[in-house]
């Protein structure tokens, strides 16, 4: 009986202390998902993130001589476990989220302004976050999936032209599936393709038979995928035992991972997938991964993990995020800074080439720099293509169509200010 | 008006025609539902064993489908060769039916349906807890190829187009005809068989004349541990084995409504005509309903017979008496 | 000796039938009461961050005991099994929704009340299979309902006011200047209007029981032969239980999202919250309203908290508690379906007598 | 003690009731007066429940009619069977295990209380008010029965006896012009069918129900039945006082089997 009392105390105390020594460290909370049919990319992203800020604490000891305090919270990829996540980190200081999943994005986009903590959504999220002026707390740098989509729109306008032609679109059904679907339905008159949707459920992922039927009834020149999780390589297998012909199937930047393809292997040979990030682990930064963390084991990566298309980008989703906070360090002059300042470096930090080459992300990922307006960068993304064992890059940077995008973007954030009263804004300078 | 003749036309023209218009589409529609009606078929006949024999509905029956997938891969990676982890999954399932009849059955010997029922749903939770443990979350690719199963496929060209046969999926119709086969002849022909049968119909009868009710229960749990083996290698070829196939495996409760609880035809045929009625109406009603409608149109189905013809094709009928 | 109910007789038959005859039981809800009104909200639960237990712990809490006592009702009381229960949250939170944005400025709480009213329309339409069917049957036919309805959610957008994203966002509503829902609410406030509405609910739930209605659920559920010979019309008792449980599971559904999710996507009414429910009924027991509270307490905060402590103290990362307490939950249910088929409410009563006697043996 | 031209409460004419193949009830008539102890005897097998159920309009008759108060009653469910005033007990006890034996004898009382749903949600005036009445009811009721120790224990745990008297207790909570038992007395000791017999008939007297009672006890149907009725293979055998039924060959062969 004594035991566990003493255990108690000793776990009450613990917790207390853990509480207030967070205040000493940078607390940087991630959502991730090592559970359910998301699992394979969740683990991805989660240990691409976690590495690269434990090799910034073992190489340079933190951020600005601050110690980081990564901290992983199971969702399962679900919203409900989401929002659970973010209220266990209410009063604990995190200085910014990073959600890993648009579900939850859109849940707690609400809820980030009341408790000053900006939510950092790389490559995914609400797309009208993009708008700086409207969403002052959200950022998706270096791009949002109406830009994306104008992209993959433009690279098979080069290749095949649009005119005359049929697109099916297959994604997940979720806020993260249908978020690209107003980009088509605003281009395909002006460039006279039509297009088919697709949705395929959460809990239809690994039983898509009917919906290749679907593609083979419909005929498509081309397919566009939005999908995650299990769904990836079943619709590559669906696609193949349909006999589509791969070259002409484009999945996004999260439907085109190693962990995707890999169980497909070399039958999936000529699939296409854009992306923003290179593949390859002969990147300084990469290196140092490598070096200080994996090598070290103090990391649950598999072998197979650096140089991966997901771990990359998990890296430099961590970089971005460091690169931030120490621009935030800087314009305050403090240590230990809050979302409040988080915030400011997350719209005034500057990757240039230099900086790139400092942080050893040369030719893996374009330049950036943050600012107020643009929340999103208007990045390019360019297309790799599977052949059997690893992605090559086929095409150059395409960037987005920017008028087209901006406009919709501008639209989009403008109707979700008016649709929730009392929505904070800002006005940039 | 035009949204009138829109719906009649899309629910009685259109998909006649598009039939005809492709017919090799429509061949592969068929084929694609038989497949998928064998491995329902297979599911559910997993319920109806344990059901024959004991009573229970076995909730936890599409969760071991996953677990066995899950063990086989595991123990195939941990460089065991293919056919003898087969085996180790054997094992490892009768260890698991022993357990289950040991400290689960028995202490339910004879309490009302619902709380075994309820106990098969907590079992099927503690397993999910334990795989996902264990075998960890990540989806993982079946090892078919190793175990010999061909692959590739056959190709039936038909009306320009062609109707794609999976090597993969014809090997899964036989040897489910086969496990039919043998399960049909084992219930009627053998001791052990009509063991079953007596102990499903009254448990306090079969043990007065001798039956030992613990033994039957456990070599049942095995059987429809080797039944989910079988439905776990082939559904997991199909697609990455993970954790949605439980989902999916809830679709052979519309199959024992139509087949009916106790038999084992039932079970397959009631599997075939979900399978085909699913894949036809998907893909030719789909589009008019804004498609994804095989969710929930195997339930539908098994409402339509739930309210006419309660105990299924080839079920026994329920009697109530005052 | 602690609970001795000798020399308290009723010589009335009005305080016979009270909600609380026994004077210790009168004590033991005024010790729940204030702990809920006064404690938690002034010093939330010890070793957790305050604004952590009123919004990921307290809310949800109520919010389930509402979902728990509705199933309660219907599985627990009226002995109709059903599967749908996620589901019918989902049409709760979704026909609130509409009813906010077709009338923007009706109070929020009457449009939850409305929602619940809705629901009870709808679950009985989806009741109307039990009038042919029971037990097993039943029960995949509430899952047809489960299933469908989880499609209609994301196939029919008028339910979402055609938004992109298909997750229903929470518009900013006030009452007596007091911010109720949005993300300007105060979790207190929304934690005191769910309390309320569970206040409500279990004490009109307690009369409807111990009446003339709740006796027909009983009746049907015991011995629906028997209880049609003596005069209960079986289709005005089954539907009945289905419209007063799905009012109650409608009301949790449009708390769930507008009081303490903030949004809601369709994830969040699958089939694995309806086993979830099911969970905290069968654990709490069956025919007990007290027992829906120990069902959703214990189902609901041992996990949020054992995931809370393993996090920060044991260093335990969240993956293997996440595995942890699916397994505990299998467990503790199979050992309640073992030891005590009607769960800690009957445990709850075993222990009340055993403290009758307390220093004596039997 | 019954005078001939007593009114006759409920007449049955020319049932004729089929399972599939199985013949229950082959065309049965007979009457039952206002206020007499009516039995139906037979061998098992003979169709005695089957048409107890015919009159609780659980069974739906084939051929043949059923006069209710001088009226032709057109087919019902048992629950509008209910609502003119018939109850019943059963063969093998139907009780509601769930509850204790007062709330099963409330139960009794379903037809009798109309407070509406709204009144039901908030228990308070009228309402509770009602309840309180009819408590009083089953109380007395339960005080006739002498069941006051047992009023709080759920009825799943009482003796077989008492179960009986609980049952009995519920159809008499509903206050029925015609009273159906079903075998009241089977598996009871000496003892415990002196007590019921004695229930039965101060039932009768007191609060003047007429009873149909289906009793294998040729003692207990002989000194409580005013006039009895003979089943036999779903036939009519004999239907006359206890004495000449007594007398009756056809009835004695029936009973003691005829060596043919």
């Amino acid at each position: 009986m004594k035991k566990t009392i003493i255990g108690a105390l000793v776990a009450a105390t613990t917790l207390f202390t853990s509480v207030g020594m967070s205040f000493g460290d940078l607390l940087v909370p991630v959502m991730t998902y090592r559970v359910g049919p998301f699992a394979a990319n969740g683990t991805m992203n989660a240990n691409g993130f976690v590495d690269y800020l434990t090799m910034l604490n073992e190489r340079d000891g933190g951020i600005g001589g601050v110690k980081i305090k990564v901290e992983e919270c199971e969702t399962g990829y679900k919203a409900e476990k989401g929002v659970e996540c973010y209220e266990s980190y209410r009063g604990k200081n995190p200085l910014v989220h990073t959600p890993n999943s648009t579900g939850i994005t859109l849940q707690i986009l609400a809820k980030a302004p009341e408790d000053k903590t900006p939510i950092l959504t790389m490559g995914y999220g609400l797309s009208a976050a993009a708008k700086g002026e409207t969403f002052p707390w959200a950022f998706n740098y270096p791009t949002s999936y109406f830009s994306q989509m104008t992209s993959i729109l433009k690279y098979i306008d080069g290749e095949t032209g649009l005119k005359g032609k049929k697109i099916g679109f297959i994604f997940l059904e979720s806020g993260y599936g249908r978020e690209p679907i107003p980009v088509l339905e605003q281009l395909a008159p002006k460039f006279g393709f039509e297009y088919f949707l697709l949705p395929v459920a959460g809990k239809d992922a690994q039983n898509q038979s009917s919906h290749w039927l679907t593609v083979r009834k419909e005929k498509p020149d081309w397919m566009i995928m939005w999908g995650w999780g299990v769904m990836n390589p079943t619709a590559v297998k669906a696609a193949i035992k349909a006999r589509y012909p791969l070259d002409r199937f484009v999945g996004n930047w999260w439907a085109a991972g190693d962990v995707d393809l890999a169980p497909v292997g070399e039958a999936g040979k000529g699939y296409k997938g854009s992306t923003f990030n290179a593949t390859g682990t002969d990147f300084p930064a990469v290196q140092d991964v490598i070096k200080y963390v994996v090598s070290k084991g103090m990391t649950k990566t598999e072998p197979d993990g650096p140089g991966s298309v997901l771990y990359n980008r998990a890296l430099w989703n961590a970089a971005l995020i460091a690169e931030a906070i120490k621009t935030a360090q800087d314009i305050t002059g403090k240590k230990e800074i809050d979302g409040e300042d988080m915030r400011l470096g997350l719209e005034n930090f500057v990757l240039d080439e230099a900086r790139l080459a400092e942080l050893g992300f040369t030719g893996m990922v374009a330049p950036i720099s943050g600012s107020c307006k643009d929340h999103e960068g208007a990045g390019a993304a360019f297309i790799q293509q599977w052949d059997g064992k690893k992605w090559v890059k086929i095409s150059d940077a395409i960037p987005p169509m920017k008028e087209i995008a901006q406009e919709m973007l501008t639209k989009a954030a403008a109707q979700y200010a008016s649709n929730n009263t009392g929505w904070t804004t800002q006005t940039c300078k | 008006m035009d949204f009138l003749t829109y719906l009649l036309t899309g629910i009685f023209l259109t998909p006649f025609a598009e039939m005809i218009e492709m017919p090799d589409l429509f061949f592969q529609a068929l084929w694609d539902g038989f497949v998928s009606g064998t491995l329902y078929g297979l599911i559910a006949l997993g319920f109806v064993l344990i059901f024959k024999a004991s009573g229970v509905f076995n909730f936890a029956q599409p969760i071991l489908v996953v677990l066995a997938a899950l063990a086989l891969i595991s123990f195939y990676k941990m460089g065991i060769p293919a056919w003898l982890s087969v085996v180790c999954v054997l094992i490892m399932f009768y260890a698991l039916a022993w357990l289950i009849e040991r400290l689960i059955l028995r202490k339910l010997v004879n309490t009302d349906g619902n709380i075994l029922f309820m106990s098969t749903v907590a079992l099927s939770f503690i397993i999910i807890g334990a795989a996902q443990w264990i075998f960890g979350g990540r989806p993982s690719s079946m090892i078919h190829k190793e175990l010999g199963f061909p692959t590739g496929s056959l190709e039936w060209p038909m009306f320009g187009g062609g109707v794609y046969f999976e090597m993969l999926d014809i090997s899964a119709a036989v040897v489910a005809v086969l496990l039919i086969l043998t399960l049909g002849l084992f219930f009627s022909r053998t001791k052990i068989g009509r063991g079953l049968r007596a102990v499903a119909d009254d448990p306090q009868a079969a043990l007065s004349v001798g039956i030992s009710l613990n033994q039957i229960w456990v070599i049942v749990w095995f059987v429809a541990g080797v039944v989910a083996l079988v439905t776990g290698i082939f559904w997991g070829a199909r697609s990455d084995v993970s954790f949605a196939l439980q989902i999916i495996g809830f679709k052979a409760l519309p199959v024992l409504i139509i087949g009916g609880f106790t038999s084992v035809p039932g079970a397959i045929v009631g599997g075939l005509m979900i399978g085909l009625g699913e894949k036809i109406f998907e893909i030719y009603w789909g589009p008019l309903l804004g498609s994804g409608v095989e969710g929930w149109f195997a339930y539908v189905i098994a409402l339509g017979f739930l309210l006419f013809k309660p105990q299924g094709l080839f079920g026994d009928k329920i009697i109530e008496r005052v | 000796m602690y609970f001795r109910e000798t020399g308290q007789f009723k010589s009335k038959y009005k305080e016979e039938l009270a909600a609380f005859p026994i004077f210790e039981d009168k004590i033991g809800i005024a010790i729940a009461a204030i702990i809920a009104f006064i404690l938690i909200p002034l010093f939330g639960l010890p070793g957790l961050s305050y604004e952590f237990t009123i919004s990921a712990v307290m809310i949800p809490v109520v919010i389930f005991t509402i979902t728990t006592l509705g199933l309660n009702i219907l599985l627990g009381f009226a002995g109709q099994i059903s599967l749908g229960t996620a589901a019918f949250m989902g049409v709760g939170a979704y026909s609130c929704y509409k009813i906010m944005t077709i009338f923007p400025d009706l109070n929020a709480l009457i449009c939850v009340v409305l929602s619940g009213v809705v629901t009870a329309f709808v679950g009985t339409i989806f009741g109307l299979p039990s009038l042919r069917i029971k037990g097993f049957y039943l029960m995949v036919a509430t899952l047809a309902a489960q299933f469908f309805l989880e499609w209609a959610f994301i196939r029919i957008p008028w339910l979402y006011n055609y938004n992109i994203s298909g997750a229903i966002e929470v518009p900013y509503k006030e009452m007596f200047g007091i911010v109720l829902t949005g993300a300007k609410s105060e979790p207190l406030t929304r934690y005191f209007v769910c309390l309320a509405f569970l206040v409500v609910l279990t004490w009109l739930a307690s009369n409807v029981i111990r009446g003339r209605i709740g006796r027909s659920w009983m009746m049907i559920r015991d011995m629906d032969i028997a209880a049609e010979l003596i005069g209960v019309r079986p289709l005005t008792a089954k539907l009945s239980a289905f419209a007063f449980s799905s009012f109650y599971i409608g009301i949790s559904g449009a708390l769930m999202v507008f009081f303490w999710l903030g949004a809601a996507e369709v994830e969040s009414f699958d089939i694995n919250h309806s086993f979830t429910y099911l969970f905290m009924v069968i654990i709490g027991g069956l025919g007990s309203i007290t027992g829906s509270y120990f069902g959703a307490i214990l189902v609901w905060v041992v996990p949020v908290i054992l995931k809370e402590y393993g996090k920060s103290v044991f260093g335990i990362d969240a993956f293997i508690m996440e595995n942890f307490t699916t397994i505990l939950l299998g467990v503790v249910m199979l050992t309640i379906l073992i030891v005590e088929p009607h769960g800690l409410a009957r445990i709850w009563q075993i222990a009340k007598q055993k403290l009758r006697l307390w220093p004596f043996p039997y | 003690m019954v005078n001939e031209q007593k009114k006759v409460m409920m007449e049955v004419k020319n049932i004729k009731l089929r399972f599939g193949g199985v013949v229950a009830i082959q065309n049965v008539s007979f009457d039952i007066q206002e206020g007499e102890i009516r039995a139906i005897i037979g061998p098992n097998g003979a169709g005695k429940s089957s048409m107890l159920n015919v009159i609780n309009g659980f069974y739906h008759p084939q051929e043949g009619e059923i006069w209710f108060n001088g009226e032709k009653r057109p087919s019902m469910e048992p629950y509008e069977v209910a609502k003119t005033g018939i109850a019943r007990t059963f063969q093998n006890i139907a009780l509601f295990k769930g509850m204790t034996t007062i709330e099963n004898v409330m139960t009794g009382r379903q037809l009798k209380m109309h407070k509406n749903f709204f009144w039901q949600l908030l228990r308070y005036g009228p309402a509770i008010e009602e309840e309180v009445q009819h408590r009083k009811r089953c109380e007395e009721i339960i005080d006739f029965l002498e069941i006051n120790n047992i009023r709080k224990t759920p009825v799943g745990s009482l003796p077989y006896g008492l179960q009986k008297r609980v049952e009995l207790a519920r159809a008499l909570a509903m206050e029925p012009e015609l009273l159906l038992l079903d075998e009241p007395m089977a598996g009871m000791n000496v003892e415990e069918k002196q007590d019921m017999s004695r229930f039965i008939v101060d039932v009768n007297e007191e609060f003047g129900t007429t009873i149909a009672l289906i009793e294998h006890d040729m003692g207990v149907v002989m000194d409580l039945a005013d006039r009895v009725v003979v089943l036999n293979y779903g036939e009519l055998l004999a239907d006359g006082t206890p004495k000449e039924v007594q007398a009756d060959q056809a009835v004695i062969d029936a009973y003691l089997g005829v060596p043919h």
